[in-house]
């Protein structure tokens, strides 16, 4: 039988060793698994590199785990926010170690890990300084740079909903780097708000298959969604939001 | 030679404005953080276009009442915003394939800097000890099919961001076509900045005055 | 107002020129735009480079455009099948040039070409005769062939349902090629069994975002999903199919 | 050295029954066209497997009844399927990132011909005129984590199919693992053929004297 739930977020770490270099998923709050990146901080692994388009928000999630000093190594698209005050200082003090990657770059290179593909030439970021050093190639009259696949140790991706095959689908755009990152860690390791019954996703709605999935486990709805307390930025028209929402109205 | 006065211009929702008339019916849109997110309150009535955020999601809506947000829909500033009929989610590697693979009509991007063979340098500073950033800019500047810059026409220092070579670190090389600025608009051809519109208490003198370029009147030239 | 469609599979079609490179939807009868095949037989486009799996079945769809003398050169993975008599004989009359590129590069170079990445190292067919005259190269310790992007003018397609804004979802294993050669054709035509209203697709399942379609033409539901003569080597256990079918339900 | 009489082997569901047994619960296979598929219908009871199929979808079930075929649920030799519980569907370039990405933990081939290092011929045999074609073959000979090939050991006319090196255009190199014949199993190892089973009314003598190969016999050590 095919069972990849794990009945706690302990479960589903523990073989998590130091210097493991981690996949995590989110774009700023949308899509980060908080719970198992709390599960991480707990489960003490340390000198990690950690792969997420940020580098944390405000003082939970990502943000947690750098204070902790478990990071040795970030790579991102886009570290410097308005509130990624944490590793900010990390930064300056030299205490973490910085390789930034252009996002689509950054998408292609974890999505070739997952899909075979060692190395493709990219035209992004070519004339930059983020092309200096990298063997660049004119193809069809236009110069572009060869970029490596990106694979991991482990993925740690949320989801909306799973079954026990590791079949996965997302809500909104908390979509963004899940499903690639799925596909090009080791393990992957996938928090959901909730488990359902084999059968009950549709599938030509499931968009990640459950191959690419090891372990499931339900954190229950994300109470960060209500709290009003919206970490990572979330703004109306560039304001704060200061007030308690609810999700369902939004369409 | 002394420099002008500097003139009245147009303020950031009139530039704004000023983008969003020029975006064509139908098109699908990128627009990015900060200053161009406004473009979006501008369109005109009876145009339809497709606003791509690249956090995966085509069909992009105006910003929520604060009652309605939801923080697993944002768009690539984090901002709170919603989803339009038609709207579709996608993972990240569709959605800069949908702009490395040229299926984004244009792009509105901000600007430290725009060199009249159309270089953009919008990310870096090249400031010591600043922490640098790229997101999803050097994807839109490569991959876009039209690249628009709307910003200030000067820093609030007065240097012109407009210049024959950028000196701040490149996001993209010769990408720019049309540039929308408080005080004018111009389109980028052949190497050199041509001035389409005039806008504010501007005037020609003060722009060739203010600007080291070579720049062509393009109203002129569409006058005879 | 975005509008992508079409009255007529004529409409549709009418732009497509001679020596145009085509990529036609479909592994075998599934997924094959057949009522827009026909309507490119009627077009009269010919001297066409026809990018599919597979070379055509029985005497319809593309079996019947090659029939027409319109296919110059076919770029396939799989063009000899039991019923592939069509291109057999042109072949070995030399009156069609024959491309063999693996699935699975065939699939990756249509997708690069969607996604702006001109050229890919694969280890797929490394030290075979479909190797032979390509670049190759070490990576991690494995050998690679380069492998390039694989663009066309055209791309016809066929999903079940659309919208206005070129929207797509796909029924089952129809879904194939269909969402990789919309992305990679500078016109992509899509032929669909109904055209719904705007909003009527969930955000979530939509399979081809509108962006990468631009017309779309309802056929209706097409006859030959009920009426038997399951043309493309439909079989059960190996054995042909003689007797009607219902859709509803398999599962 | 005259070659015995041919012995009796097992039928082809006798040996899709073997390899099936062989297949860990769990595990995510692909069944090659022709006579692996026939390996589906012999799995285990309480063995629960995911059934990938290249035309994209994860979660193949067994023959439908003929009055529930679906012309738009078939599996990659074109014959109707259905989908069990779990199944998805995906379009082809994520069907063959999940091959090519070491996703598919084991998939099941026809051979022309297996060489003791693991080459792999089985889509072509060179003829003079014929249509070549290779479809999904050469990746999942390099892409799945183990390539388990099913075959006759030898051809009608009493060829080996398991030879020092293949004649054949090659699939895939040094990529098989094991090999399921009618008359035994064979484990490639360290470059040679290792006999794990004799089936029928083979006997290992019959089989050296069958085969031009260095046969290491694997039942013997593990006897040892």
């Amino acid at each position: 039988m095919i069972d990849k739930r794990r009945d706690t977020v302990t479960e589903a770490l523990e073989d998590i060793h130091d210097g493991a270099v981690i996949l995590v998923g989110g774009f700023g709050r949308a899509g980060q698994p908080v719970e198992l990146i709390d599960g991480l901080i707990a489960q003490g692994a340390r000198d990690l590199t950690v792969v997420n388009n940020n580098a944390g928000n405000g003082d939970t999630g990502l943000a947690a785990l750098l204070a902790a000093g478990r990071v040795r190594k970030m790579v991102c698209s886009f570290p410097r926010q308005h509130d990624s005050w944490v590793f900010d200082g990390l930064y300056r003090a030299g205490e973490v170690e910085l390789e930034l990657v252009p996002q689509g770059t950054l998408a292609e290179r974890i999505r070739a890990a997952g899909a075979g593909i060692p190395a493709f030439y990219c035209p992004t970021g070519v004339g930059t300084p983020l092309a200096e050093g990298k063997e660049s190639r004119v193809i069809d009259g236009r110069e572009h740079v060869l970029e490596h696949a990106l694979a991991a140790d482990y993925a740690l991706i949320a989801g909306l909903a799973a079954d026990r095959w590791g079949n996965l689908v997302f809500r909104r755009t908390a979509r963004n780097f899940g499903p690639i990152m799925a596909t090009a860690a080791r393990t992957t390791i996938a928090q959901v708000d909730e488990i359902v019954e084999l059968g009950a996703l549709d599938p030509e709605a499931i968009v990640t298959p459950g191959v690419h999935v090891d372990r499931v486990v339900e954190v229950g709805e994300r109470p960060w969604l209500r709290d009003g307390a919206f970490v990572g930025g979330v703004t109306v028209n560039g304001e704060p939001l200061s007030q308690p929402t609810t999700k369902e109205a939004t369409a | 030679m002394t420099t002008p006065q500097r003139p009245t211009g147009l303020s950031r929702a009139e530039v704004a404005a000023k983008v969003a008339a020029a975006i064509p019916d139908g098109a699908c849109v990128n627009l990015g953080i900060g200053a161009p997110t406004a473009v979006a309150d501008h369109l005109p009535d009876g145009v339809e276009i497709m606003l791509h955020t690249e956090n995966g999601m085509l069909g992009m809506g105006a910003a929520p009442a604060p009652e309605h947000v939801d923080p697993d829909l944002i768009n690539a500033g984090k901002q709170a915003v919603t989803a339009v009929l038609g709207a579709s989610y996608f993972h990240h590697a569709d959605s800069f394939a949908m702009m490395r693979g040229g299926h984004v009509d244009l792009c509105v991007l901000g600007a430290y800097q725009v060199s009249q063979r159309g270089d953009l340098a919008n990310w870096s500073t090249g400031a010591p000890g600043a922490i640098p950033a790229v997101g999803g800019a050097m994807d839109l500047a490569t991959g876009a099919r039209e690249v628009v810059v709307m910003t200030d026409l000067l820093t609030r220092d007065g240097t012109p961001k407009l210049v024959q070579d950028c000196t701040y670190p490149l996001t993209g090389v010769a990408c720019v076509t049309r540039v929308f600025t408080d005080h004018g608009a111009f389109t980028i051809t052949d190497g050199r900045f041509a001035l389409d519109e005039i806008y504010g208490d501007a005037d020609v003198r003060w722009l060739r005055a203010t600007l080291d370029l070579d720049l062509v009147d393009a109203r002129q030239e569409d006058q005879t």
